[in-house]
């Protein structure tokens, strides 16, 4: 390792943590909003002690009204701030979508370029952690679907540590999903090192038979059925696409040229989701490589259920590994 | 029971003396509608009276007990595993048995996540609140058997429900009541101002209920507004008041007549219960990370039963006898719901797929299919 | 003709409006609510004479927020009647995102189906009419990903008669699109007739060499194409899909073991939208009989232009030939 | 211009005879501020007064009488097929005149679709606001040059922008104000009321300001609220204040006195503009579907312009060679805008690809490449 390097074993919540306080350090126009942000540090406490060290006017509790927070945020990032704004839950984004698909995807666009708008919205999504109505859902093809906004999911703390850098030094908005049941996962996370592009994918496990595609809390099952094949002999190559908006078509066209099968995983209903656009369109580029068809594994056409169903709701170990058969049976 | 209600009524002081000491608006303390002191004294107020019977006062003070004993059994049971969650309303009691029983079978409530009083008042056993804090449904009770909406977590969603149900009784021109509950923090949405709006301009029989509990999770009312929120109302063009919320006789006299003068066409009204959270603000939350303890022992000072209670005894009005049976029913519910939730079932996967739809989806049911198919894979690998 | 059957030629807007007057007479818990639907009828004239002809207690002026207007159709619903509301254009339905997603979509199943939302939203949408910003933009997507909802869009007057008839006898929320640029089409409307079903896909043009599926304004385009490319001698079969949410898959599915090639098209972007669901779903049920992968035809992952490029952004004839002749030439 | 500036303060009445006159609130016609009656007679407000020099007054009504100009000339070039369409600000020239010449350069306007006054106010080229108007771009001005943000379509939604833009210039400990427009029927929108809460809890310097033109398209303004608008702001614990918004003296002396609030730290407050839309909603609209012709004839007599040429004629503020050189200004005004909006280019077909992203995004570079691909096919096709 390189002099001067700084690895430590963190947690996901603790690497968003420092990724903040690194760039409220660093930036004097970063801000941090949100509801409970400030003493309590955010419901998940990303934003423990951030408000003690810099201060109310920098770590900003808001009134409860979601609209209001992204609305004052466009607001202050015209006056050159970069917010970053928490939505507490997934569900809760809801109130604030016209502002943040009206107004802040769209704002750089209708000045022809000269307005920017650095806000970053973190959003920790996706169940998994036994929680009642509106705080398990996993909305993001409702961002990426919509033109000015980037989508992006860590699912390991090096890439939350660092995603969150760039998102932050992005002028773009950025959505910043965050992937709630892993929050205590805890990796290496490497501070002083060059992060590679924002919305690259990335080979988390290399293999040759298939493809699994997946992104934030996904990765992890992805992870470990890959290693279940592996026991079967099955050589499944794991990617972990950190970007739903853009999706790194080249990079999992590059995958699925070698493995020739394709299944995309994601938490969110299959119908209209991240695997349908994926499905489409590497079908499109790889049309004489595949061997079967995209499959995808995701969440049924359903509200997510009360949680002592979530287990069967999710996409889970199993049900990967039944697509993953189903696609080698072509 | 012996005390006749005549006895009941006989104690009441004279409203001259006592209404100096009970309302004293000062700039952050505006005027608060108050019928019973903390320390148990009944006092007038120029603008709302109340006039119970010993068995409805009793009857208060049982409804507010149960109430307590049945959130705390829920935290309880949160703490050993069997809910999930609990949102406790732990210190008001008042405002929520007060509005609750200020009622006709026939006004109907859209609740938020905490109204497990007004619940109660409503006739909805217990148990059913607990399914979505126990993670079998998402409230799943039916709301017209008691005129008792589901939980919205949502904060504010409710209250455009509740306006537009309004509109509803306006226009078969009934002459029942809705009434819509939220949060301080609530006040902050949207949604709550465009309820305004619209229950304003349509005239509709609608009562705000808002439940100022001083906090919004971890922020003070402060980070919400910087007036006393029942101000909030008059410049939508309806009156608002601040009750005393931790006082049930105020609560239930305050709504009777929101109530009163949304059925007689009057139109919306807003209420502010000024009460406090004196717990968490769910079993997920850890507030001695925001609040200071001497705050609760503040408030512990004003708790809603034990100024009921100070006035039921100083008046004669209840003898050992009814909190001995009380105390016995108390531990008799906290049984019931305890085997009820205990031995609710999980529901069935196939669940996952029912009632999306009224009139079905071809997806679903082709999920539905794959779904069935794939569980029963397992089944067979099984043999 | 069979005896009493009433046949008229009506342009769509006509053709809702008889639709919209028909369930006022029939049923008297149906309501119109929303922004100018009274004495004006609306900006398009959708609603015009049903104030006059059943007063401002069934036709509703609302206040000027869109999710005041949804949230108090809900509470109408709960109380027993069934509003039809109107969101002014496609652009403004984002402020009441919040009330449909979480709550209109989401009440039937959280009562376990003791209640039932018999609400009908009604949007003007897509481009092609030179308008301002917000005016033209098909959102479709953002609402079929949500399950408790349903999702359709004629684009026939027949249709535009039929499907409001039977979206507002439906139990559950229904989106109706409607394509606003073809709001003066004229076409037979048969009142008497008895529809087929609300979510099934019809065969507008038959053909054997490739499917075209769209939906709404576009099927106009399709029907265009298809007849272009018959004068090139290739027989192109054009799908009126009508139904976003549910797709007839079956339908779909049906056409393309026929023809071996598939095109949708849609004036959405084409990122994240409804033909990514189509060309996921029929590639996998169909992935021995399609000579070439699905292709879209769709809106670019841009903003909705200024009018004086919508022209080139709108999927027109030319690009949807482009695509057929890229289809054939697999 | 001969007249000097005693001469024009000497005719100021004083103010105890007229002041009766210029206000009688009643029930649903409450206090207005005005210092101008519709019949151009000077009177004085107790709290709101103005000392302005003749060349000042005729600034305003330079203002007045040259956006009017560029506005009819807007609504031809319409007709005429040049403008998609066109959003008259027809009757509320005092309004916007007013107010915008109450701010500083440092103070930030954020505007509806409808400021053309404001904009003039700020040095906006006139040409710039008809892009979105002629399908050439959604605005695209660069809202910093002349502290003048975008048109914003989307009902209310800039009231919130305005706010967190004035949250920042309290963070930087400027003295800066910051202005928002918003309509009748926006004060309805959940954003608004959230943009009230915001700013009074921060404490934020923006000023709202309120034109009430009486109608959101088709809808009067008893469909948004049953109590007049101005009195909304007290129950967030901001004032407002209803001002003739057909007196531009007295909308630019009130729109000061906010902005001054506003800059020392005194937080937001709410300017209601009492105004009237003279024509239609926009040219799409057909107003005589819902309005009788006599109330515009109602106010026509209180028409902005023509209330300040009575004025200026009456006390001899401005003389003929004023009013034949103003006509010639407009003249040329107009002729500047037609020939800027008939020259103005279609943007390139490739703008569709552009400013999208500010950092980029793939999918966005491979539809700008097939798109260019495609175009140059059919470049080919035609060799
Ligand atoms: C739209 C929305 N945003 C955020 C939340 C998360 N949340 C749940 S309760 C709560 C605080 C509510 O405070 P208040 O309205 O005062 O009600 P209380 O909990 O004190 O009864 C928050 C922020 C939510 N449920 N809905
Ligand atoms: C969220 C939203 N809903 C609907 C519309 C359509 N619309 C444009 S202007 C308008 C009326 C606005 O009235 P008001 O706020 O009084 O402003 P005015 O046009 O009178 O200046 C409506 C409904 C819109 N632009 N945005
Ligand atoms: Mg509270
Ligand atoms: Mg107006």
């Amino acid at each position: 390792m390189a002099a001067g390097t700084t690895v430590e074993k963190l947690s996901i919540v603790k690497a968003i943590n420092a990724s903040l306080r690194k760039s409220l350090e660093t930036d004097n126009k970063v801000l941090i909003m949100g509801e409970d942000v400030g003493k309590l540090g955010g419901v998940f406490r990303v934003t423990d002690g951030l408000q003690k060290d810099f201060g109310e006017e920098r770590v900003i509790d808001t009134p409860l009204a979601e609209s209001g927070i992204v609305g004052t945020a466009i607001g202050l990032a015209l006056r050159g701030y970069r917010p970053v704004v928490e939505i507490q839950f997934d569900g809760f984004v809801f109130p604030a979508y016209d502002q943040i698909v009206t107004q802040l995807a769209k704002m750089h666009a209708r000045a022809l370029g000269k307005i920017k708008m650095p806000v970053v919205i973190r959003i920790p999504y996706g169940g998994g952690i036994g929680a009642v109505e509106h705080h398990s859902e996993s909305p993001e093809a409702l961002f990426a679907h919509v033109a000015g906004l980037k989508c992006v999911s860590p699912s390991n703390a090096s890439d939350a540590y660092w995603m969150m850098q760039q998102a932050i030094a992005s002028d773009d908005p950025v959505i910043y999903f965050e992937p709630k049941r892993r929050y205590h996962d805890r990796s290496e996370v490497n501070t002083t090192a060059i992060p590679g592009p924002l919305h690259a994918a990335r080979v988390e496990v290399p293999g040759s038979d298939l493809t699994l595609a997946a992104y934030g809390p996904m990765v992890k099952v992805c992870r470990d059925a890959a290693a279940a094949a592996a026991e079967e002999g099955k050589s499944i190559e794991v990617l972990d696409l950190r970007s739903m908006s853009p999706i790194d078509f080249d990079g999992i066209e590059a995958s699925v040229r070698k493995t020739r099968r394709l299944v995309v995983v994601h938490e969110a209903p299959v119908f209209y989701g991240a695997g349908a656009e994926v499905a489409a369109r590497i079908t499109e580029r790889c049309f004489y490589h595949l061997e079967a068809p995209v499959l995808r594994v995701g969440g049924y056409h359903a509200p997510y259920p009360p949680s002592r169903l979530e287990d069967e709701y999710l996409p889970g170990l199993d049900r990967v590994l039944d697509a993953v058969d189903r696609a080698l049976a072509y | 029971m012996t005390v006749d209600s005549t006895a009941a009524r006989k104690p009441r002081r004279s409203s001259s003396t006592k209404r100096t000491r009970a309302k004293q608006p000062t700039a952050d303390q505006p005027e608060l509608v108050q019928l019973l002191t903390p320390e148990g004294e009944r006092v007038e107020h120029p603008d709302y009276s109340i006039d119970l019977t010993p068995d409805e006062l009793r009857g208060l003070y049982r409804d507010m007990v149960l109430t307590r004993r049945f959130d705390a059994e829920a935290t309880t049971l949160q703490r050993q595993g069997e809910l999930g969650l609990w949102a406790s309303l732990l210190g008001q009691e008042a405002a929520q048995i007060g509005s609750g029983r200020a009622l006709r079978d026939d006004d109907y409530v859209f609740p938020t996540y905490r109204e497990h009083g007004v619940a109660w008042c409503r006739n909805v056993d217990p148990t059913n609140l607990l399914g979505m804090f126990r993670g079998v449904n998402n409230g799943g009770w039916d709301p017209s058997t008691n005129n008792f909406h589901l939980y919205t977590i949502v904060i504010g969603s409710q209250t455009l429900h509740a306006t537009g149900y309004a509109m509803g009784v306006a226009k078969d021109g009934a002459d029942s009541a809705v009434i819509a509950y939220f949060g301080d923090g609530a006040s902050s949405q949207g949604d709550v101002a465009e309820a305004f709006t619209f229950s304003a301009v349509y005239n509709a029989p609608v009562v705000f209920f808002c439940q100022n509990n001083q906090w919004a999770i971890s922020e003070p009312t402060e980070r919400q507004t910087r007036v006393p929120l029942y101000q909030r109302a008059q410049g939508y063009g309806f009156p608002g008041v601040r009750v005393d919320g931790n006082d049930v006789l105020a609560c239930l006299a305050v709504t009777r007549a929101a109530l009163e003068r949304a059925r007689s066409g009057q139109g919306p009204m807003l209420i502010e219960a000024f009460t406090y959270r004196m717990g968490a603000h769910t079993t997920s939350d850890d507030p001695t990370k925001y609040r200071a303890d001497e705050e609760r022992e503040l408030w512990e000072a004003k708790d809603p039963i034990l100024r009921l209670r100070a006035y039921l005894a100083a008046e004669n009005l209840a003898d050992e006898d009814f909190f001995t049976t009380l105390e016995q029913e108390s531990d008799a519910l906290a049984k019931r719901v305890r085997d009820a939730v205990r031995s609710m079932p999980d529901p069935d996967n196939m669940a996952i797929f029912e009632h999306i739809y009224a009139d079905g989806h071809a997806l679903v049911d082709e999920e539905r299919a794959q779904f069935a198919a794939y569980q029963a894979s397992f089944a067979q690998e099984g043999h």
